[in-house]
């Protein structure tokens, strides 16, 4: 089948190996090369346009200088210097990280559970895809207006806490449910977990049902088999779970803002705050940090998963 | 119906909990949107009515929702579609061996993993620094595309680990053009994965706020517009859009299950004997 | 030939002036057409500073003037083509209310509102017959209350962090007019004395900013807020009770019926002044078109429809025109209402018997004490205030 | 190993909804034996194995091991272990890790698991592969640890849902002598599932033939082969020409079918064209159709059929003796 | 149907990177035989039949349909069809727009299309199927539409590989003759991809023993049967024991085995353990094990085997013919 391998060294080997003086019954597919190259040439013209030029122009910039209006071509290291001798460059990624792992280990734990009741408990396809959808449908409210949504959900006087209250579980009404690393977490959460049960899910589909069934014939109880036989096959859907929920979550900005009600800051905020300000060279030199630092995790995280192959 | 095991009565349940947990904010969208005239996006409500709703079709003081949603529409179907043709190429080329591929893989990881609003900075900057105009449909386009693309390639790539070659190959023998081997035989077998394909895109698009935020030039998409809204008093009425919003999901979901349903229906009335044995 | 009927005016702003009933005015009585693009105030500079290309006519606020100025996106305004250029109060042009009051603290208008010639790129001291920003809109801000939460009288900045109030007072997260209240505060608290609050030193933006930061670390605030529509909710739900508020934001609390009080403190007023100004870009007919839009700006139509929010116009005595005699009286001269005074939309705001919080003009504009503003030390400002905001 | 017991099958259905895939059926496995279920694709003969295996509910009926009731049983409680069609090693463990499961599910500490399925991996030749992840193994060398895999729970009954459809022709015969021979040396009752006629005879002390989820016979392979009870055992057991005589059939085995060149249709004789020879090296098939309409096979042994090679096209007359011809019932 | 014409492979050879697929292959399918390739698995039959259909490019050498070098050419050019092994009926379209598919490519118009599809639908007997889709065919009704779409666009040769690997036995012999009629009827070459024996020797005109990417020995199935030129040949086409006698190995077909009770070990005669005993129906084999530990098997048609049964365990004494050992180079 197909295998999407993207390494050509045999190949390229191959080529120099045979090219000189073999007899012309030699043949050598070249179609492959040039049908392939002008299959991806949106894709490539796309990503050039508008993701390694952009990526190009903001290191540039990270390197100029800034009025309070306007940025000029310089190469200056200023930008940098700031940002990695401020003590709230590192407070602030910090608390990047923070909300980064916290999101992550709640979405895996609920994105991993969901997955495996759709894949394993749900016994037909139509059914999955309905469950699924059911799942999207709040996504297609406009996110601004989910997130205004949030206050009355879960403010003083907010469905929440009234139930809460009828309930007699509390007396007074829960602050810590609004503007606070609760809320924003429960926002991450919110938005992101199906990004943690797609990949998930994916990879469960593709357990062989008798694998399950082997490990009862074991004597697995439900629980051994999951966390021996259901969870280590997962692992390549866990993984690319993780890089979107990551990903996602580092880059976010919006979020904090909203839903810690500006209190809390991340690196996000940052570069917006930046952009805001027209600060565009600082902005920069914080996005290079940023994607840096995106880019080392995400490398870590595929060290462990090809995920060409899990697809 | 064969009993089901506690554990799935347990799942079902956290399933439940988590459905509830998606629903809040809409539930909550949806309660408000029937606030009554004097009502705000809060609580209390104050009296019930339709108000709003009528409201949503009137002029706003502030905004236009259904310019900007029209925009945004325009854009999600052009995002859409650029993103299923895209996809489709990129991920038949990757199908086979071509030099350079490995770059392409890894900008399209960079693409998904890079935070959204660097790509916006880094487009609106391209553009006003080359001294081209921004605009929703040109630089917001492309912005947002790099967001869709690494998604529908991903899943390109899922469709064709599982797309069996020889039905390529079958059509090749049967004097099948490249061209008509796509037409009449890899398209309408991935046709239903294409779908996903289209409406994941469609979906990012039409929500994308951060990508969009600096590259939509003169005239806002639904999100922005709704944001620059709250510069002023908003009302219900973007509750009823959110609420009309799910209801109308709730239709595309009813349709698609009534289809699935009809089909079904169709192939046993056609009579299957399909593994009956001895021919 | 060209038809100025086919003309169409792109025009931004934060939607606090960017009415579709405007627009719509526009239309009925000048023929032709003006698109209005609502956005934040991120956004608007932005817009105004990197996308010249994207508008017509640009709806900022004064202090936003410095910034965008100089990169030339906006080209001066002929004051001789500028019918009601003599009536415009003169804040925007002078700096004075009237001939005998004292200049505020900050970015005043009139600092920011006249260039020496039409490619000039740095602002004149005095009138030179090129203005920058014709002015709109303005307004003099202080914090709002929830009297109905708090029960006692409110008379000054200091309560805004008065532990009384913890875990229920808010500012706004906009760094160049948050800062202004901070200072406001500590200035009211004695906690700060400035040299001049709209052009602090590194030193006062220190000190200002450690208090904040400590207050916050105790847990003073609710939430900071960024748009008008944030402290409208943070307000009417009841999660904040003291917070600096816009006069409007006050407005649409009361209208669904719930207490809420834009308090006048005894050390006076933070203002704030918008105005329209011209793209660079614009010329020929749609020039024309511009000209013919900002002196219709200034005839009074628009200046009723601010006003009877609770706004103020740059050339009140046109708008006259376009209110009623209790509704005058209400907004403008501090009197009691007449009668029931509605909104432009229709939302009834106060009744027979009311007067407006901080009463007639001459008094409110009269105490302002600083204006927003962009500081020489802006960056640092910034800088300090991304620490308060991470802390 | 566990002591071999015998399994018993009390009018066991299976039903999918609506479907019955299972009707009913009952059958004494008897212990230490090795016994074939057979029968064309969805006569439900997976169905049957998975029910006694625990991992499909049973819809009517009880199965028995011994003296108990193993019918609401979990799976690894009954006594039975199964070895799947694709073997389902798990992929992420090794060789022997994929035979000490089961003893590391109950606990058993490493090392003292580890030995015991070093034990069964020399059971089964596969020591030297002990390190080896699965993907690693040929087809032959999979089954080899997923026997060893079975085999480790000690169970008194091994199920095997077509354990050699997915080896080539080569591997199959081979494996199937080491099945045969590990059920002789374990004395434990397998129970085989094959759609194979040739492995259910080669291997089974008792062959259960099924049709459409009934049990249409059970025996012994000369039984079964010798005496098909009905006309649906003696086509799917192969072999055989069914041919009627008075209205009733009857079978008749494909190699004791007499064909001469010359005769005439009388009696016991028939003419029949040749519509095919097919060589099969040490036999040749002969395709031959009747004036009836009815197709018989006749099966002769090379040697003869070359003395004297017969055409495709010609006609032929065939005779049988009567004690060859076996009748069937319905 | 367009006129058979002979197929040759001059010298082709396949590499996939640097393993090599197939070796400089050569070989003449006959115009209107039926050939077979044959052998084990990964030998390279698969890639051959691929060259040829026009799936794979060949790496070296010429592919020469009749008088014209079809090497380079598209797979629609080249007068040949493929059926695949999984069939790979467009599971979108209809039996019938299935096989009008190439025709429709064509431009064909509706009407004509169908005409001719509906043709070859009752040529392999599926007219009645035309409007469902594949998935609702049984394997063997899948098989025959891909047989009609196949050849529909009347090829000189067609190719199968592994035609009859997802049927079960039963059919599998059902539609073997199939198959072996219609290549008659057709009057064209049939390549046809295996690595089954029965199935080879039952069908082939020709048969083409594969073995590593080379050609072990291509001939009739008598020979191969009678004469296999190798011992991997002999191994391979099953029904031989592989025997040494003075350094060279020699085959001796197991029916040929003769094996007594009683006799001595001498000269031709050997001494054997039984160590297993395969009923077959109509042979039985027995596994043995002589001194020299070799293996060695001995079929015995039933009716001799039961007159008089041979315990497992016991002890027998073989002979043969000189004239049945039959030589083997290397
Ligand atoms: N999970 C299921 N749901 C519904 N029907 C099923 C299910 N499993 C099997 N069946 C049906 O039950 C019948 C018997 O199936 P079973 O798998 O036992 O047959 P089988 O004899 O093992 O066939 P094969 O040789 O093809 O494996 C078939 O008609 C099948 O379609
Ligand atoms: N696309 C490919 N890339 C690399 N190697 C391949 C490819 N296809 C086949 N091979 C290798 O070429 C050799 C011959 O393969 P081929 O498929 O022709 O064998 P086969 O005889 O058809 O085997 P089988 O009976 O298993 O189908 C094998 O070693 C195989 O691994
Ligand atoms: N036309 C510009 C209006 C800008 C409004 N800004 C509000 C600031 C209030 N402090
Ligand atoms: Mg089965
Ligand atoms: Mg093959």
């Amino acid at each position: 089948m197909t295998d999407l391998t993207v390494s050509n060294d045999t190949d390229r080997k191959e080529e120099t190996r045979l090219q000189p003086g073999v007899s012309a019954k030699v043949r050598k597919p070249v179609s492959d090369a040039v049908s392939g190259w002008l299959m991806s040439l949106p894709m490539a013209g796309v990503l050039v346009f508008f993701l390694v030029l952009p990526i190009i122009m903001i290191v540039v910039v990270s390197f100029w200088g800034a009025t309070e209006f306007s940025i000029y071509p310089a190469f200056v290291f200023d930008n940098y210097e700031f940002l990695l001798t401020s003590p709230v460059t590192y407070s602030v990624f910090l608390n990047t990280v923070k909300y980064a792992l916290i999101t992550w280990a709640l979405t895996l734990g609920i994105g991993f559970t969901i997955a495996y009741f759709l894949a394993f408990h749900v016994r037909s396809l139509t059914w999955q895809i309905v469950l699924f959808l059911l799942c999207t449908i709040p996504f297609w409210t406009s996110n601004i207006i989910r997130m205004i949504s949030w206050i009355p959900f879960l403010g003083r006087n907010g469905i929440a806490n009234s139930a809460l209250i009828s309930l007699g579980v509390v007396d007074e009404p829960l602050d810590w449910l609004l503007f606070s690393d609760f809320s924003v977490i429960l926002a991450f959460v919110h938005l992101y977990t199906l990004f943690m049960v797609v990949p998930i899910f994916n990879t469960m589909m593709r357990i062989d049902r008798s694998l399950i069934e082997a490990a009862y014939d074991a004597g697995a109880s439900g629980f051994q088999t999951l966390t021996n036989v259901v969870l280590p096959l997962t692992k390549p859907g866990i993984m690319i779970g993780s890089i979107f929920v990551i990903t996602l979550v580092m880059g976010d900005f919006i979020t904090v803002r909203f839903m810690s009600g500006s209190q809390k800051a991340n690196v996000g905020r940052l570069i917006s705050n930046d952009i805001a300000l027209l600060q565009y060279p600082s902005a920069a030199a914080t996005a290079v940090i940023l994607l840096i630092t995106v880019l080392i995790v995400i490398a870590t995280l595929l060290r462990f998963v090809d995920i060409r192959k899990e697809l | 119906m064969e009993k089901r095991p506690r554990s799935f009565y347990v799942l079902a349940t956290f399933f439940a909990l988590f459905l509830l947990f998606l629903y809040g904010p809409t539930i909550t969208i949806a309660i408000l949107s029937f606030q009554g005239p004097q009502g705000g996006l809060t609580f209390p409500m104050r009296g019930t009515s339709f108000h709003w709703f009528g409201e949503l079709f009137e002029q706003q003081a502030v905004g236009d929702i259904w310019g900007s949603f029209s925009r945004s529409l325009v854009l999600g179907l052009m995002v859409m579609t650029t993103t299923v043709v895209v996809s489709v190429m990129g991920g038949s080329a990757f199908r086979k061996k071509f030099p350079g591929s490995s770059v392409i893989f890894y900008l399209i990881i960079t693409s998904l993993v890079i935070p959204s609003i660097l790509v916006s900075l880094g487009v609106g900057l391209i553009f006003s620094q080359s001294g081209l105009p921004v605009h929703w449909s040109t630089s917001g386009f492309g912005a947002q595309l790099t967001w869709t693309l690494p998604f529908g390639l991903l899943i390109m790539f899922a469709v064709f680990n599982r797309f069996d070659k020889s039905y390529e190959e079958a059509a090749r023998d049967q004097g099948a053009s490249a061209w008509q081997t796509v037409r009449h035989v890899v398209l309408p077998i991935i046709a239903p994965m294409l779908i996903g394909v289209a409406l994941f895109g469609f979906t990012l698009s039409y929500d994308e706020f951060a990508r969009t935020l600096l590259t939509a030039g003169s005239y806002n998409t639904l999100p922005l517009e709704i944001y620059g809204m709250t510069t002023n008093v908003t009302t219900p009425v973007i509750f009823a859009l959110g609420t009309l919003t799910t209801a109308f999901s709730f239709g595309v979901i009813a349709v698609f299950l009534l289809i699935v349903l009809l089909m079904k229906k169709r192939q046993t009335r056609h009579g299957s004997d399909a593994g009956q044995g001895l021919v | 030939a060209q038809n100025i009927k086919d003309v169409t005016l792109r025009q931004f702003g934060t939607g606090v002036s960017n009415l579709n009933e405007v627009a719509q005015k526009v239309k009925e009585d000048l023929g032709f057409n003006l698109e209005m693009t609502a956005l934040d105030s991120d956004a608007v500079t932005q817009r105004a500073a990197t996308q010249p290309d994207s508008f017509d006519i640009a709806d900022i606020e004064y202090w936003i003037c410095k910034k965008v100025w100089p990169t030339g996106n906006l080209q001066p305004m002929d004051t001789s083509k500028i019918k009601n250029y003599d009536k415009i109060v003169g804040i925007f042009k002078s700096g004075k209310l009237t001939p005998e009051s004292d200049i505020a603290q900050g970015t005043a208008p009139h600092t920011v509102g006249f260039v020496d010639g039409p490619d000039s790129k740095s602002f004149a001291t005095e009138e030179t017959g090129w203005m920058t920003l014709i002015p709109t809109i303005y307004n003099a801000d202080t914090l709002g209350i929830r009297p109905d939460l708090i029960g006692r009288p409110i008379e000054s900045w200091t309560e805004l962090l008065n532990p009384e109030f913890k875990g229920k007072a808010s500012i706004l997260d906009i760094s160049s007019i948050g800062i202004m209240d901070a200072a406001m505060v500590c200035e009211a608290m004695g906690e700060v004395q400035y040299g001049d609050k709209g052009n602090m030193t590194r030193e006062e933006i220190d000190k200002t900013m450690a208090i904040f930061t400590e207050a916050k670390k105790n847990g003073q605030f609710r939430a900071f807020w960024k748009t008008f529509d944030e402290s409208v909710n943070l307000m009417a739900s009841g999660e904040v009770i003291i917070q600096s508020m816009w006069s409007p934001a006050i407005t649409a609390v009361k209208s669904r019926g719930i207490p809420c009080v834009y308090q006048p403190l005894k050390e006076g007023y933070r203002s704030w002044g918008g105005g329209i100004g011209l793209s660079k870009s614009l010329s020929g007919l749609e020039l024309e078109a511009a000209y013919e839009y900002i002196n219709w700006y200034l005839d009074g139509w628009v200046g009723g429809f601010l006003m009877r929010q609770g706004y103020y116009s740059a050339v009140p005595e046109t708008s006259k025109n376009f209110m009623s005699e209790n509704e005058w009286g209400y907004w403008f001269e501090g009197k009691e209402a007449t009668g029931d005074i509605t909104s432009p939309f229709g939302d009834v705001l106060a009744k027979a018997g009311d007067t407006r919080d901080g009463g007639a003009f001459l008094e409110r504009m009269g105490a302002v004490a600083c204006w927003n503003a962009v500081m020489d030390e802006n960056q640092y400002m910034v800088r300090k205030w991304n620490e308060f905001i991470a802390a | 190993m566990a002591k071999s017991l015998d399994l018993e099958l009390a009018a066991v259905t299976k039903k999918y909804g609506t479907t019955v895939a299972v009707e009913a059926i009952s059958h004494r496995f008897q212990a230490g034996s090795y016994s074939c279920l057979l029968g064309p694709s969805g006569c439900g003969k997976s169905s049957t194995l998975r029910m006694i295996a625990g991992h499909e509910v049973v819809s009517e009926g009880d199965i028995l091991l011994g003296a108990s009731n193993v019918t609401d049983l979990p799976p690894a409680r009954r006594g039975t272990a199964m070895m799947f069609q694709s073997y389902a090693l798990f992929p992420h463990l090794s060789v022997i890790d994929n035979v000490a499961f089961s003893q590391k599910m109950k606990g058993v500490d490493k090392s003292s698991r580890l030995k015991k399925a070093r034990e069964l991996l020399e059971l089964v030749d596969m020591a030297a592969f002990a390190a080896r992840l699965p993907e690693q193994l040929s087809g032959g060398q999979q089954q080899r640890v997923a026997l060893a895999r079975a085999l480790i729970t000690e169970p008194s009954v091994l199920l095997l849902d077509e354990p050699l459809s997915a080896l080539d022709p080569f591997l199959r015969i081979k494996m199937r002598l080491e099945l045969k021979r590990l059920q002789r040396e374990l004395d434990i009752s397998f129970i085989h599932v094959t759609h194979s006629q040739d492995e259910a005879l080669a291997l089974a002390d008792d062959i259960i033939v099924m049709n459409n989820g009934r049990i249409e016979q059970a025996g012994s392979p000369r039984d079964v082969f010798e005496s098909p009870a009905t006309e649906f055992v003696a086509r799917f057991i192969g072999g055989h020409n069914i041919l009627e005589s008075r209205g009733a059939p009857f079978a008749l085995r494909t190699d004791r079918l007499q064909v001469a060149k010359t005769g005439a249709e009388s009696g016991d004789s028939l003419a029949a064209t040749v519509r095919d020879v097919e060589y099969l090296g040490a036999t040749v098939n002969l395709a031959l159709e009747t004036g009836a309409g009815s197709d018989l096979t006749a099966a002769l042994p090379d040697g003869l059929f070359f003395q004297d090679p017969i055409e495709i096209g010609s006609t032929v007359f065939l005779s049988w003796k009567p004690e060859d011809a076996h009748h069937l019932a319905g």
